[in-house]
């Protein structure tokens, strides 16, 4: 991977102002501010209920946010200024059960784009999948096909990562891999939003914590 | 900015199409599906009418017509179903592509896979029903020209009701006064021909009306996509 | 109005059995237009007392000692 | 300036603000309507002379003809409502798309019925495929799938925002689908029959049918106060506006 070049330090590249979200006029989650720089991970803590998915969505563009304002560089977010540049991975994780990984990603390819330097077989061996690159990939254990979902991570030429309880079915090497995955991604400038609802260990430095409350 | 290489359009339209066409192919029983619903219904017309073949000649047009609709209508439901269940079109909305193009791409895919076959059986169901094989021709370009309306039209509600969890008589309740238009002209051009009238006007009308949708149906599939799923 | 003439009105020159089931379908349909609305505002307002009432008893539940409950309890979960 | 329109209409889409306005409105709207709807029934049923062509069966124009026109007017209010709901998110306008839709349903219903009653002298039969009655049965199917998209979502503004972009496409479907019915009609060169004759109308005729449409516009404008007051009382459950109403209801 290549180094980036900076934007200016003085805009973020994700601002939240009083960002706030009500379902059926019930509130999912309060006025939140935030700022998140390139090289700057947060972490969202929450409970079940508490609104971290319903903010991942609005932070991809999908969902529109009913109060507060949401800048992406300095400018209002919108899902086509910040399509390409954001990478999500949910509790759907988006992949074909018919298709093997490699067709999978190859797809995802097709669509994002790679980074420099990247391709399928050594992103699904960072991820360690070697072997099962042309299994279908509903025949892959649950843990296994979030490591496929966390190969798209190596894959996509995205500055912000957003992802939702990307711990979810991982054994201790996978944990692992997630954090190393992350320390990479900040270490080379990009930026990371991660919600979950447990303690979450981080070694490259302090990461900004929010907390939402059901 | 990243120094990456972004896929251009033509690459990106290739791998919506290779995707939704292999996974039609790994499944292709459900995409016989279809097919064999128009045999059954076709060869149930018989049955009820009687094999007096006048008869059957008459309603040939309008019975294979109608029952090659229904069969689309069956398999509509599931043309974008499986990316709303595992996240894949999520993934679709994000990439740094135009939507209403890959929406296009999905539903001309979802064309290929369940219209294609049903054409190429239509004049076996034409057959079965005594379809007199002059007439023929026109049946295959009638059908060649309303499918994809159909699917077009289809795909705008289909993505309307992204959204909803069930959605069988809901699109056949959505789709009835939509295409009507298409159906009338397509058995106007077929009555035509039996009649030895000219048939090109009906068939005018139809490629006139699916050029409109090539060009309008995908970005209201698109709107309609963000619509039903912002939330 | 006599009766005759109304029995003749009522026979509409003997087309009653056009139109006075045409004027009868018009004006059940838009009863129950009309009063549809009405049915569902109410049960919408006794619906809306009862939550309130759940509401105000948690609350009260919440605000005394409960051995049973956490602190975290007060904000309760999410109605659906 | 008359700057005080566009600050009065802001106003007015804030839901409390419409609740009460509707409120205000309504009971004025049904008693005008109930009121013009008598006059002009006793002008149509007793008054007016009976038709020298057809027999006394032509008084269902005064009912049929209304309905056809709001089965229509409805579904041009619905579409400006929903066209401004999808452009400028406003939740009044979804509430009146979505209001609009069932009156509209009813009217186009009531179209049918009253069409058919009618068509089996005139024409011998209860249905025939002419061309305004086909549009007018796509209409209510129109209605009918828009009804039931917006009740298939859980959330209602999404489901209001969804039906209100099937209702616009609606809008362009109605004339195709009327154009190639014609069409149609000549192809098969079946019935040809017009549902107003060039018969001339009596004035005797003309009063009551006008007064009875002034009636049922009156009656839509105290109909959609009552579906908005409700769909609204639904949509704000949240808020204090509404608990309050709920509180003083109980009392009062």
């Amino acid at each position: 991977m290549t180094e980036m070049t900076d934007a200016p330090a003085t805009t973020p590249l994700l601002e939240a102002r009083a960002l706030g979200f009500h379902r059926q006029d019930e509130p999912v989650f309060g006025p939140l501010d935030f700022r998140l720089a390139a090289g700057e991970l947060m972490l969202i803590e929450g409970d079940n209920g508490s609104g971290k998915t319903t903010l991942m969505r609005i932070l991809t563009g999908l969902l529109r946010p009913e109060e507060g304002e949401l800048l992406w560089r300095g400018e209002p977010l919108t899902w086509d200024r910040c399509s390409g540049e954001v990478v999500f991975l949910g509790h759907q994780l988006g992949l074909k059960a018919e298709l093997s990984p490699r067709e999978n990603l190859a797809f995802t390819i097709g669509l994002h784009g790679h980074r420099n330097q990247s391709d399928i077989d050594g992103a699904l061996r960072q991820v360690g999948l070697t072997g099962y690159e042309d299994e279908p990939v509903r025949k892959l254990s649950a843990g296994q096909k979030k490591r496929v979902a966390l190969a798209r991570l190596l894959l996509i030429p995205a500055a912000l990562w957003l992802l939702d309880e990307p711990y979810a079915n991982l054994d201790r090497s996978g944990i692992e891999l997630v954090d190393a995955l992350l320390e990479a991604h900040i270490a080379h400038g990009g930026a990371a939003l991660v919600t979950s609802h447990g303690a979450v260990q981080f070694h490259g430095g302090e990461p900004q914590r929010i907390r939402l409350h059901a | 900015m990243l120094d990456t290489r972004r896929p251009g359009l033509v690459h990106a339209c290739m791998a919506v199409l290779r995707r939704d066409l292999t996974l039609a192919w790994r499944q292709r029983g459900d995409m016989m599906l279809p097919v064999l619903y128009a045999l059954i219904v076709t060869s149930l017309f018989p049955f009820a009418l009687g094999p007096e073949s006048a008869l059957l000649r008459r309603i040939a047009g309008g019975a294979v017509l109608v029952t090659v609709l229904l069969a689309m209508l069956l398999a509509l439901d599931a043309m974008f179903r499986s990316d709303i269940e595992d996240g894949s079109l999520e993934q679709l909305m994000l990439a740094p592509q135009p939507l209403a193009l890959m929406m296009g791409m999905k539903i001309l895919a979802h064309w290929l896979a369940t219209a294609l076959p049903l054409i190429v059986i239509a004049p076996l169901l034409a057959g079965m029903l005594h379809l007199p094989g002059a007439v023929m021709p026109v049946l295959l370009a009638a059908l060649l020209l309303a499918t994809p309306l159909l699917s077009l039209l289809g795909g705008i509600l289909v993505a309307l009701t992204a959204g909803t969890r069930r959605s069988g008589m809901l699109l056949a309740l959505m789709l009835l006064p939509l295409c009507v238009p298409v159906v009338i002209f397509a058995a106007g051009a077929l009555a035509a021909a039996q009649e030895g009238l000219p048939w090109i006007a009906p068939i005018a009308w139809l490629g006139a009306a699916l050029v409109l949708a090539v060009v309008l149906a995908p970005l209201a599939c698109a709107a309609a996509l963000r619509i039903a799923l912002d939330s | 109005m006599n009766a005759a003439s109304l029995q003749s009105f009522l026979a509409m020159g003997g087309y009653a059995v056009y139109v006075w089931p045409a004027y009868g379908v018009f004006f059940i349909v838009l009863l129950i237009d009309w009063l549809a609305p009405q049915f569902r505002r109410r049960r919408l307002l006794r619906e809306l007392r009862a939550r309130m009432a759940r509401q105000g008893a948690r609350k009260e539940r919440a605000s005394s000692p409960s051995p049973l409950r956490g602190e975290g309890w007060g904000e309760g979960p999410r109605l659906p | 300036m008359a700057n005080w329109i566009p600050l009065w209409l802001h106003k007015l889409s804030s839901p409390p603000v419409f609740y009460r306005f509707a409120g205000v409105l309504r009971p004025w709207a049904i008693a005008l309507a109930v009121l013009l709807g008598l006059v002009a029934l006793y002008g149509g049923l007793v008054l007016a002379p009976p038709d020298y062509q057809q027999g006394d069966d032509y008084r269902i124009i005064f009912i049929h003809v209304p309905s056809a026109w709001m089965s229509l007017f409805i579904y041009g209010v619905m579409g400006v409502a929903a066209f401004i709901a999808l452009v400028w998110r406003i939740k009044l306008a979804e509430v009146v798309a979505m209001a609009s839709a069932p009156i509209g349903a009813a009217f186009t219903f009531i179209t049918l019925v009253t069409g058919s009653l009618w068509g089996v002298r005139m024409w011998g039969t209860w249905w025939t495929w002419d061309a305004r009655l086909t549009s007018e049965l796509v209409l209510l199917f129109l209605y009918l799938g828009v009804i039931a998209l917006y009740h298939s979502f859980e959330d209602r503004r999404q489901g209001a925002r969804t039906a209100a972009f099937l209702a616009l496409i609606g809008i362009v479907n109605v004339p195709i689908v009327h154009f190639s019915v014609v069409w149609w009609n000549t192809l098969h060169q079946g019935s040809t029959i017009k549902l107003l004759g060039p018969s001339t109308i009596a004035p005797g005729m003309v009063w009551p049918l006008l007064t009875m449409m002034v009636a049922t516009k009156l009656y839509y404008v105290a109909s959609l106060c009552s579906r908005a007051r409700a769909d609204l009382l639904a949509l704000e459950s949240g808020k204090d506006w509404v608990r309050q109403i709920a509180e003083n209801e109980v009392r009062g």
